[in-house]
């Protein structure tokens, strides 16, 4: 009764911080086990583990056995390290999303051919989903897939393709494009196989000739930068996102054969 | 919607058990006053701010008459006759004797026609302002699409009237058709309300009038943004409840925690300064278009909600005679009950269905509330969750109006605006998934629901039989209701209860009577 | 238990018409067999074991017999000769080809009353391995308190044989029944089976001989503990089917999971391989008293639930026919399928309850195993955890034998620890809640559950006609199933297929026959 | 394959990492709201957030909007900061806890009267479950409360009781042993009242003669001896624990009156 503030604070974005009900109250939830019995001994690790975290008014709401030797657990607590929102710089993929028929008469205009696309689900990988999600005709959750461009001609080559089958097809039908799709990242499953694709390219001589994109349920563009890919799309993604990002590293590609 | 064949006979004997000991305590109710019930008389005439001590100055005049021992004649004729005497506003007068300037006591008899005027005048003003509130309310729903399906209510409770409101903006925006902001943990034994914008409370918001309309003013901005009315709602409860019921009035509040018994029983607010309190904090909501919402959910945290589910039937149906003897409507009678059975029991669904249908079917001419788990929400959000998923499940398939989402921290800590998020999501989802689902269902006829519904609803009516026998009081002070024992001249607050003397006035008992002044 | 009244002349013709189906497809198999189905053959007379280069003499010695274009009398024909000519135990026989030392193609004819008593001696061997096992799973169920209720069902899938076991052990001590290791992502295209303990695996581990034995003995031990029979489940299906039979009835696994079509669809292995495999497969594990899981769940990962429901249903047919025509009793047989409607449709919960519910009526007499949402599932683990309470909702309410418990997790990783104690919580606690809630409800009589079901039944029906006229092969060529179109000569394995020469033998397909070689 | 292990690892207890399903991958689940528009920028800023925490292999799993203004995530990543559980002490109330029959025995052999017992919540908290919990006859969750003990005297003054009135009483009736519950924490709540208590019985001169404790879902043994009292209880503690506590806790102070 004696603050005489007339509205909720703003977040200070030089030194922003989690945020519960109140500004920088800094509040985070976590989950997590740990390999002892449970007790108050436990309870104890965990919260040593929350301040290892950088947590302080720290709680443990919820202790768990799993085993005789693994407990879980739920804590509350205050973060205190603030995070530099005016700094960051996001390293995306585009910014714009251009729509299939802007695209396609970009492509038109520009290229003036048909870009060919060629992906794959790769290596033991499965999960057809993501990759039909990307290339095939109807798309997915209501936006269209490449087949459905005019200015693109798309070949999906499906799961389970080796990285030799990916490169040898591609390389065979002078693909502008080359898609890969990785869904099992378990154990760090897809790094290998990705890297592949990429040495395979580099060892045929080709790689700037295509462009090369990768994507997945757990790809970032940042990882797909670090493993030699042009782009690499997550989830919320779809066609016309990726078809604008290749358009513009095409038409951006000076040196092109 | 599947239905329970109830026991129609069990259903009216308890009702008239209920209006038995209502009609029988309203005749208490009608001899007496009290000093909050004066306090809001006075608010509604104009009486309003604090001195530099921070007293309000209702509380100022009420004191004084109290000191004075005129209070018994009522607040409004001693501040009509100051007024028409001295040619001083209402507020003016209070801001007087605040000052000692003025005495009530020593004051010359004011001529009859002009003090009639006068007082015909003040009336007018609070019931033109309060017509227009609740005109202003009935024009904004009629202006946006019509609402269907239960109304979703959430909490804020940050203790900053300006975090609450980013808070009710947010929520809002969400999903949340009612917001309801709790008030900070020392307020409902205040025998005053405070005063202004304030940014200090303790697990809630102080109640104030200016907070009152700060969230209104918020609200109503959301309202146009969204295309959808968002009601705001209070606690009208306490030692203050008709003064709230006043400011709720003034600032267009649309809903009002508001119980004929859990000051009594969770704040340990005398038996009578409540039932006294709870009749004119009635009176005024049912003018506003308030729509009241009982508090019988409270109950289950103490008491077991297996063993004692007909103690919460009974109270509704007590809570329900008492605000028809207010006057409130039928539509603007919210009655409250709860999910909070323990989780460890089997086959809690089936008799949490029961009841929440037993209890939509018995009110069917009112509007029921309905509360998610507290009692059995532990620091595991992940259990505690699904347990709001269940409860949403009988929310959905019983058709409640008011659906009270649960919070996955129950157990922790006031919500964060996460919390919320996640609270309408989860009801969201039933209400989808669960869409249509209670149309193609049926109870097996004689079956456990029904059994479990017709057994509470007996007991039920065997408490209310039995109450109408020993009395409102006595019942109280067996421990009846939340297992909680309260004496008759126990508690908060007796000493505020007024015998009403020769010649009392409250204008406004009959001024704010939808029906004309008659009794239902 | 609500129930549906249900087309029963559907039932019939749909039924009738998937056994045409698989009868058809039976003659096939009858006249063919395959390089997995002769290696799982040498198993079972005790070759085992991998070369320096890691090939596994199940492996060399088919090679072998492809080579020299012998396949087509059956392994166990030549093994057999070679076995009596030589005097060396199979293994070593299998030894000495792949040293290059012996030559099946070179052997002189062996002595028939010696090779009929080597046959006899070895199948007989076999034949009790296995029987043994069987009786000691029914001994260690027999001595644990009787089991009641749906049995639950979770994965573990670390990579590693070892963590597995940590895993599993923790898992059933937090109340699963059913413990099934989810093999790494290669392995259903190996042609070959791994050979000892492994620990590394992609998503899965490894099913190798050994993991099986280390991992069986480890339930045993929790089991002993525990008071209460702990089942192991892997996976019989990929390019080694017939192998992974053979492994789980010599280790004693519980469950498989089995399907006549999966392998084609997702792992586009060819159809003809596939279904001849499946065949002796189910030999193999119905004689070892394995219950097999079919996988319809995973048609509705890719194909729209709502849309492809009948196919579901077909499919389930299908693999009820197929089961049948190679002896697996029905409760034996444990039919797929899934919860896998979009959360955002309305009224969902009624649609995938009438699905649960009419698949428990149609298949009484097998048991039906109900899987968890995984493709609408998101990183929004909270969502998650509601979605599966709404699963194990349905899974309680239609009773389903085998409820595969869903992780908040799944769009995420494969399960932590913690992830699984809070999904059998999740179920465990929906359970109780809902404990005898069906047995009090009744669906509308011709209401939207009953049109639904009958309507999804008839889409079936009409399937599995159409099936009978266009025969299995065009129809997994139109896309009938998930989507997914599969050509009659495409897909991995059609080179392991092997039509039967004159003499072919493979005793094991009459030894393992519980009928005692009728075809039902 | 090539791994030759023949178990599962066992945790390092001098070096204890969070466990999800293999031993020290450190992995934990966090959530938290961040004050910011949705988005790449601030999903960028999340798992900045999650390195303050000292968190690697993070990934944002979920972003939701909340508020124009306001994103909800949920982010799994994997701790680094290992804790020597070996290390831990844990400052606990005690550790055999008596059963009613042992404590009635040993306060009628060693103590030879029956102890006073005055409890209340305090303050404005209005919460009772947790008090009655501990004092009332039927007692919670199957553990009964003091007023069944033979050698208790337990008086509850209920809720809502100021602490000059608990204290007052306390003197008066020459109660043994006190106790103070709390429920209410919001911004710190319980600290006020909690510490007024402490301050008047040393006021009046008489801190040492009485037992004072505390309880309440959140208060910790720590917090409630920080704060001046002899012992807390949190949640999970019945009125057997507070019982041995307070006779061991009598039974050691030698210099009693
Ligand atoms: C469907 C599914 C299956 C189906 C696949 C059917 C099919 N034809 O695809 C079946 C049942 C066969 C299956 C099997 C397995 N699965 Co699976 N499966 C899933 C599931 C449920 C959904 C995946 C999906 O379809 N998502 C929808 C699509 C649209 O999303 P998306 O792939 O992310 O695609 C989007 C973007 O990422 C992007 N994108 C994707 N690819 C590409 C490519 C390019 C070039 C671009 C630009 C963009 C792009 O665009 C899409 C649209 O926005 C997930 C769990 C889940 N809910 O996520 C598990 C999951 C992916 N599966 C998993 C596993 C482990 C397996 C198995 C290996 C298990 C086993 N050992 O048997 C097997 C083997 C499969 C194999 N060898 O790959 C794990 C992976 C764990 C991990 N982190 O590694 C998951 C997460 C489940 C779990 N929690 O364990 N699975
Ligand atoms: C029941 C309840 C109520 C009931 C109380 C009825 C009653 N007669 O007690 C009613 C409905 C009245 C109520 C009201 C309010 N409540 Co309340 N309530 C709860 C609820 C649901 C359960 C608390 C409970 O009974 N727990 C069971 C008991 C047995 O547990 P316990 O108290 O922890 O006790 C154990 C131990 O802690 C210990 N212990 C406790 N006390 C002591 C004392 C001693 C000496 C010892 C040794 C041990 C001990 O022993 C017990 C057994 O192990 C919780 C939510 C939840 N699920 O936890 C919210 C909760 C406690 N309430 C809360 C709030 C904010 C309020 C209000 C202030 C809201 C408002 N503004 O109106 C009001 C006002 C009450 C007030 N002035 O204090 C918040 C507190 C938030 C916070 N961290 O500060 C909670 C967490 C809900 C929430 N998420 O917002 N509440
Ligand atoms: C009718 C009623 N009044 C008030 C409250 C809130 O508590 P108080 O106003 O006593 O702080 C509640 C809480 O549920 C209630 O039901
Ligand atoms: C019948 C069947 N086989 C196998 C699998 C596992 O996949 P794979 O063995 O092809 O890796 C599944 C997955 O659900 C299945 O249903």
């Amino acid at each position: 009764m004696s603050d005489s503030r007339h509205e909720a604070s703003k977040a200070d974005l030089t030194r922003l911080l989690p945020y519960g009900d109140t500004m920088n109250d800094g509040k985070v939830q976590v989950s997590f086990s740990l390999p002892v019995e449970a007790g108050e001994k436990a309870k104890a690790a965990a919260l040593q583990v929350a301040a290892g975290m950088g947590l302080t008014e720290t709680q443990v709401t919820h202790q768990q056995v799993l085993d005789p030797n693994f407990t879980f657990f739920v804590v509350y607590g205050k973060m205190n390290r603030p995070v530099d929102y005016t700094a960051i710089r996001v390293q995306s993929v585009g910014t714009e999303t251009r729509s299939m028929d802007e695209n396609d008469r970009l492509i038109e205009a520009k290229i003036g051919r048909k870009l060919k696309v060629i992906g794959a689900s790769c290596g033991t990988d499965a999960h057809t989903v993501g990759i039909d999600a990307i290339m095939n005709m109807k798309g997915y959750a209501g936006h269209y897939g490449m087949e459905r461009y005019r200015m693109l001609e798309a070949v999906n080559m499906g799961s389970q393709i080796s990285a030799e089958q990916l490169v040898r097809t591609a390389i065979q039908e002078q693909a502008d494009i080359v898609l890969v799709s990785q869904t099992v990242t378990q154990k760090d499953a897809h790094l290998g196989i990705l890297t592949e694709v990429v040495d395979l390219f580099e060892a045929e001589g080709v790689r700037d000739r295509v462009i090369l994109i990768c994507g997945g349920a757990r790809i970032s563009h940042e990882l797909a930068r670090e493993l030699g890919y042009d782009a690499g799309f997550g989830p919320g993604f779809f066609a016309d996102d990726v078809v604008t990002f290749a358009v513009d590293c095409w038409l951006s590609m000076k040196n092109r054969t | 919607m599947a239905t329970l064949r109830l026991n129609e006979d069990y259903i009216e004997r308890a009702r008239a058990a209920a209006g038995a000991v209502a009609a029988e305590t309203q005749r208490f109710i009608d001899r007496h006053t009290t000093v909050s019930t004066e306090r809001a008389i006075l608010r509604l005439i104009g009486i309003d701010g604090v001195t530099e001590q921070d007293v309000p100055y209702a509380n100022v005049v009420i004191d004084h008459l109290v000191e004075h021992e005129l209070i018994g004649y009522g607040a409004f004729n001693l501040l009509v006759d100051a007024v028409v005497t001295t040619g001083l506003t209402p507020q003016a007068a209070a801001e007087q004797i605040g000052r000692g300037e003025l005495d009530l006591s020593a004051l010359p008899q004011a001529d009859s026609v002009l003090r009639a005027r006068k007082a015909d005048e003040l009336v007018a003003a609070a019931v033109s302002r309060i017509k227009k509130n609740r005109e202003t309310r009935t024009e904004r729903l009629a202006s946006y699409p019509e609402e269907k399906g239960a109304l979703t209510y959430v909490i804020v409770a940050t203790g900053n009237i300006y975090e609450d409101i980013a808070q009710a903006k947010a929520v809002a925006r969400q999903g949340a058709d009612i917001i309801s902001v709790i008030r900070t943990t020392a307020q409902s034994l205040l025998d005053y309300v405070p005063y202004g914008a304030t940014t200090e409370g303790f697990g809630g918001t102080m109640a104030t009038q200016e907070n009152f309309r700060l969230m209104r003013a918020a609200l109503d901005e959301v309202s146009d943004e969204l295309g959808r009315y968002v009601r705001l709602c209070n606690f009208c409860s306490g030692l203050c409840m008709p003064e709230i019921a006043v400011m709720g009035a003034l600032e267009r509040l649309d809903v009002m925690l508001n119980d004929a018994l859990y000051g009594i029983l969770f704040r340990d607010i005398n038996m009578k300064r409540t039932l006294i309190d709870q009749y004119f904090s009635r009176r005024v909501n049912a003018f506003a278009g308030i729509m009241i919402n009982t508090g019988e959910d409270n109950y289950l945290t103490t008491a077991d909600a297996f063993e004692e589910a007909h103690t919460v039937l009974a109270s509704q149906f007590l809570n329900e005679q008492f605000a028809l003897l207010a006057g409130v409507p039928h539509e603007l009678i919210g009655l409250g009950h709860a999910f909070e059975m323990d989780p460890a029991r089997a086959g809690t669904f089936l008799l949490e269905w029961a009841q929440a249908q037993a209890v939509r079917q018995i009110f069917h001419r009112s509007k029921v509330k309905y509360m998610p788990p507290t009692k059995y929400m532990t620091g595991n959000i992940f259990k505690g969750y699904i347990q709001n998923a269940m409860f949403n499940s009988v929310a959905t398939l019983s058709n409640q109006d008011i659906h009270l989402v649960g919070m996955l921290t129950e157990a922790i800590h006031t919500p964060f605006m996460s919390d919320r998020a996640l609270a309408l999501d989860n009801a969201k989802y039933i209400e989808t998934t669960l869409d249509g689902l209670s149309d193609e269902l049926q109870f097996v006829p004689g079956g456990k629901a029904e059994q479990r519904a017709n057994h509470v609803l007996e007991a039920a009516m065997n408490l209310l039989l039995g109450m109408q026998k020993a009395g409102l009081y006595n019942t109280l002070a067996q421990g009846t209701f939340a297992g909680i024992k309260r004496r008759e001249d126990g508690g908060k607050g007796l000493d505020g209860v007024v015998t009403k003397r020769e010649g009392y006035v409250n204008p406004f008992d009959r001024a704010f009577d939808l029906k004309g002044g008659q009794r239902v």
